[in-house]
């Protein structure tokens, strides 16, 4: 594509908004939450004069199921929230997810669990990868790290969840929400609808068979079949979006994994690689719902051991375990509700996990 | 105890119900109350709960920046309305106390507003008042006090309390609603509190 | 304790919000000329001679930062 | 080139705005940016502090454990934070309010009457860009001139009256730096 790009200097918040509106978001439901608030707030300011709709809801129950009854007439539609008002949308997901409908939802994840606090925190990892309400679906999760990512995550994540007729969960959390970086912004432009020959709306008789959208499944096989095709989506999903992206040495003894602020960190370790004296290599997923479970198996299989950090207490460590499959000591180094380790923090873990894992250093 | 945003009312409803001679109240915004809360607080109003409510209403979700809450006046710009609320695209500003006013299980209901020390006093008697009715088991009691947000609505302290005082009151006039039993027959707003030095 | 009355104000939990100066019927509040810790410029009693006690400015005072003794 | 840059002040004294314009003039230098905030609970009143980080490689984490430079606004943010300060780093402090700051071996000291030059100028709000012109001129990082530009392309046009006095600040701000070295 050759359109010219601005670049600018913006928020996270403000730069998921306006990819938001680049990705074809034309209904936006939402309610107040920090630290997010920069979001709605920019979709109140930009949406209507635009001709598109924005709404403050009651609750964020009310907003998911605001973006549900939208979504099933077929636009492209958005919430987003923090934490506690993501929990609160677990019924709307689990329902949209039952009835095989597409949307885009925002976590700017913050401290928990309860009403926790506003500070970073990546603690919604199983709400977003396996928990998203009751039942056996699941979000398609991305996982920015920076400003630009959660612009450019953000307008693609329309794409991919009508692709896929799934939510696609973006998980940012409160630094990439609240941090300002240059931004090369995607022109917003007209966009077709989507073009769901399954949405309700108002049609010519006999043009087609009436639209029903439904979660109910009385029938033990047809609920099943939902199951079935749900879980057909997320391997083609995983074959055909999985994403993530290397830094460091091609010859890394230990290598690190973290996705979104956590890598921010890692990457700064990687930079700073000779002080902990081991060559170190980062493998950070742009999706961890699919997962790269297929990289983190080869590394596996090459390195003397792996060091994940995140920023809850063990959440993404099972699936990098699952990948590995005890070919490699998995270590992991863990901080929450709001605290987290500084560089020279993971580097003194590389090194103890180096050791344990007897590379000469 | 702290409640999630909205569930207070549940919340004291639980702990009234295992403590019934524990004096109870909640404390609640209006994003709190009005917004996400609607359903807890017309619930336990209506089922007479024995606790206290105090209610305060700024018009705008202070806590998160200044957005647009259930009682944002029309015309009013805030950080989600950024060129001012119209009924057309959010609805109206929602009365709470006319609202519950409507059911039978309150036992005291009153709006007074934070702004001239006469009627900081009445509020004060009011809230005193609420909690009789907790204390003699007459049941629910909501206070609701229009107050200021200098910050949200971008004005000095002085310019805000005018403004509860010049515009506010009109869309939410200052009045006992609900007395029972109607122990002090008064209006709201304007009664100076006996044996008052001022 | 003295037996005049007076109003005390806390000059580190003032946020000069004005409202003590504004009802006080004697006008013997006054806005300070040093900032506190937290940059604003508190309320001191300028007048404590004229003030009757009658505690008007701690009814008002949001921050709940001045007690009045009588 | 990396530089780390740590402010921190009252709220109100416009730290964040400060921090947000360095990022926007190293932006529009060429350079690879992030702004990074912290800010306290309460609106009015309270500390305020924000990380910069600018580099011709990758930013890689946004906050600093040692900043190679600060610029710290009041007593209270000079009390809690100059002692981060990375060895041979520059310390910018605004000496109109504070009065006295430890400052480890092989560190460089500039002390800045941010509120005084503010006064002289004539416009409270002055205050930040004294320092950062101080900043500007201490590191090299950024020229006052880069700082300038980037100012008035983020100031919105009717503020743009106070150019003047902001341009004034920054050179004030700077001088002093440069008579410092």
């Amino acid at each position: 594509m050759n359109e010219e790009r601005r670049r600018v200097f913006i928020s996270g918040n403000e730069a998921t908004a306006e990819g938001g509106i680049a990705g074809g978001c034309r209904h936006f439901f939402g309610y107040p939450i920090t630290p997010q608030n920069k979001i709605p707030e920019y979709m109140a300011e930009h949406l209507p004069p635009i001709g598109g709709v924005y709404l403050q809801a009651e609750s964020e129950v009310a907003a998911i199921n605001m973006v549900y009854g939208a979504s099933s007439a077929g636009a492209r539609v958005m919430t987003t929230s923090s934490s506690p008002g993501i929990a609160l949308m677990q019924e709307g997901l689990s329902y949209m997810l039952g009835s095989e409908l597409p949307a885009v939802i925002v976590n700017m994840v913050r401290g928990g669990p309860g009403l926790g606090n506003v500070a970073v925190a990546q603690s919604d990892y199983w709400l977003s990868t396996r928990g998203a309400g009751h039942g056996d679906g699941r979000c398609i999760t991305l996982t920015p790290y920076s400003v630009q990512e959660l612009h450019n995550f953000t307008a693609g994540a329309f794409e991919i969840a009508d692709r896929y007729q799934n939510i696609v969960m973006v998980l940012g959390d409160a630094i990439l929400a609240t941090m300002m970086e240059p931004c090369e912004l995607i022109p917003r432009r007209e966009m077709e609808p989507p073009g769901r020959p399954y949405a309700v709306g108002p049609h010519e008789a006999g043009e087609r068979e009436r639209n029903i959208v439904n979660s109910l499944w009385v029938d033990f096989d047809a609920m099943e079949a939902v199951n079935i095709r749900n879980e057909e989506r997320y391997a083609r999903a995983a074959a055909e979006i999985t994403d993530w992206e290397e830094f460091g040495s091609d010859d890394p003894q230990v290598l690190l994994c973290a996705y979104g602020i956590s890598a921010r960190l890692c990457e700064g370790a990687v930079m700073r690689a000779e002080e902990a004296g081991v060559r170190l290599r980062l493998l950070r997923p742009k999706t961890v719902f699919p997962f790269p479970t297929v990289p983190i198996r080869e590394w596996s299989e090459r390195v003397d051991a792996m060091l994940v950090v995140e920023l809850s207490m063990g959440q993404f460590v099972e699936d990098v375990r699952l990948a590995v499959e005890g070919r490699c000591p998995v270590d992991l180094l863990s901080r929450a509700g709001g605290n987290m380790p500084t560089v020279s923090e993971v580097l003194a873990k590389v090194r103890e996990v180096a050791a344990k894992a007897g590379v000469a250093v | 105890m702290q409640a999630a945003h909205g569930r207070g009312p549940a919340v004291a409803t639980g702990i009234k119900r295992v403590h019934p001679d524990s004096v109870v109240f909640t404390y609640q915004g209006d994003g709190d109350l009005a917004s996400i809360g609607m359903a807890e607080i017309v619930h336990a109003a209506s089922r007479g709960e024995n606790f206290t409510v105090i209610f305060i209403n700024n018009a705008v979700f202070g806590m998160t920046q200044g957005q647009m809450a259930p009682t944002t006046l029309i015309g009013q710009k805030t950080t989600t309305s950024p060129r001012g609320r119209t009924a057309a695209e959010a609805g109206w500003p929602i009365r709470i106390c006319e609202l519950l006013d409507t059911l039978e299980g309150p036992a005291y209901i009153a709006r007074e507003a934070l702004t001239t020390p006469p009627r900081i006093r009445s509020a004060k008697k009011s809230i005193r008042r609420a909690f009789e009715a907790q204390l003699a088991g007459e049941g629910f009691g909501i206070v609701e006090l229009l107050s200021t947000c200098p910050t949200w609505w971008g004005m000095d302290p002085l310019e805000a309390i005018r403004h509860i005082d010049d515009t506010m009151v009109e869309h939410y006039p200052l009045r006992v609603f609900r007395d029972r039993p109607a122990a002090h027959d008064r209006p709201a707003g304007q009664q100076e509190e006996a044996g008052s030095d001022a | 304790m003295i037996a005049m009355p007076k109003a005390k104000v806390d000059a580190e939990r003032c946020r000069q919000c004005m409202l003590c100066v504004e009802f006080c019927p004697r006008g013997v509040l006054v806005v300070s000329d040093q900032t506190n810790s937290r940059g604003f410029y508190p309320v001191v009693m300028r007048d404590e001679e004229k003030c009757t006690g009658c505690g008007i400015c701690a009814l008002v005072c949001p921050s709940v930062c001045i007690e009045v003794y009588r | 080139m990396r530089e780390e840059l740590f402010m921190a002040g009252l709220g109100g004294q416009g730290v964040n705005l400060a921090g947000q314009l360095v990022g926007r003039a190293g932006m529009d230098a060429g350079l690879n940016v992030s702004w990074f905030p912290i800010y306290s609970p309460e609106v009015r009143g309270g500390s305020s502090t924000c990380t910069i980080v600018l580099s011709d490689g990758r930013v890689g984490s946004p906050t600093s454990e040692h900043p190679s430079s600060m610029v710290l606004m009041d007593t209270s943010s000079a009390e809690c934070f100059a002692g981060n300060l990375a060895e041979g780093g520059l310390l910018i402090v605004n000496s109109s309010l504070i009065r006295h700051v430890p400052v480890s071996e092989g560190c460089r000291l500039i002390e800045i009457p941010a509120n005084q030059i503010a006064a002289e100028i004539g416009n409270d709000r002055t205050v930040n860009m004294a320092l950062i012109g101080a900043w500007a001129a201490g590191t090299g990082a950024l020229t006052v001139d880069d700082v300038a530009r980037s100012l008035r392309e983020m100031l919105p046009e009717r503020h743009h009256v106070h150019m003047p006095d902001n341009q004034l600040a920054l050179e004030r701000g700077a001088q002093i730096a440069r008579e410092a070295d």
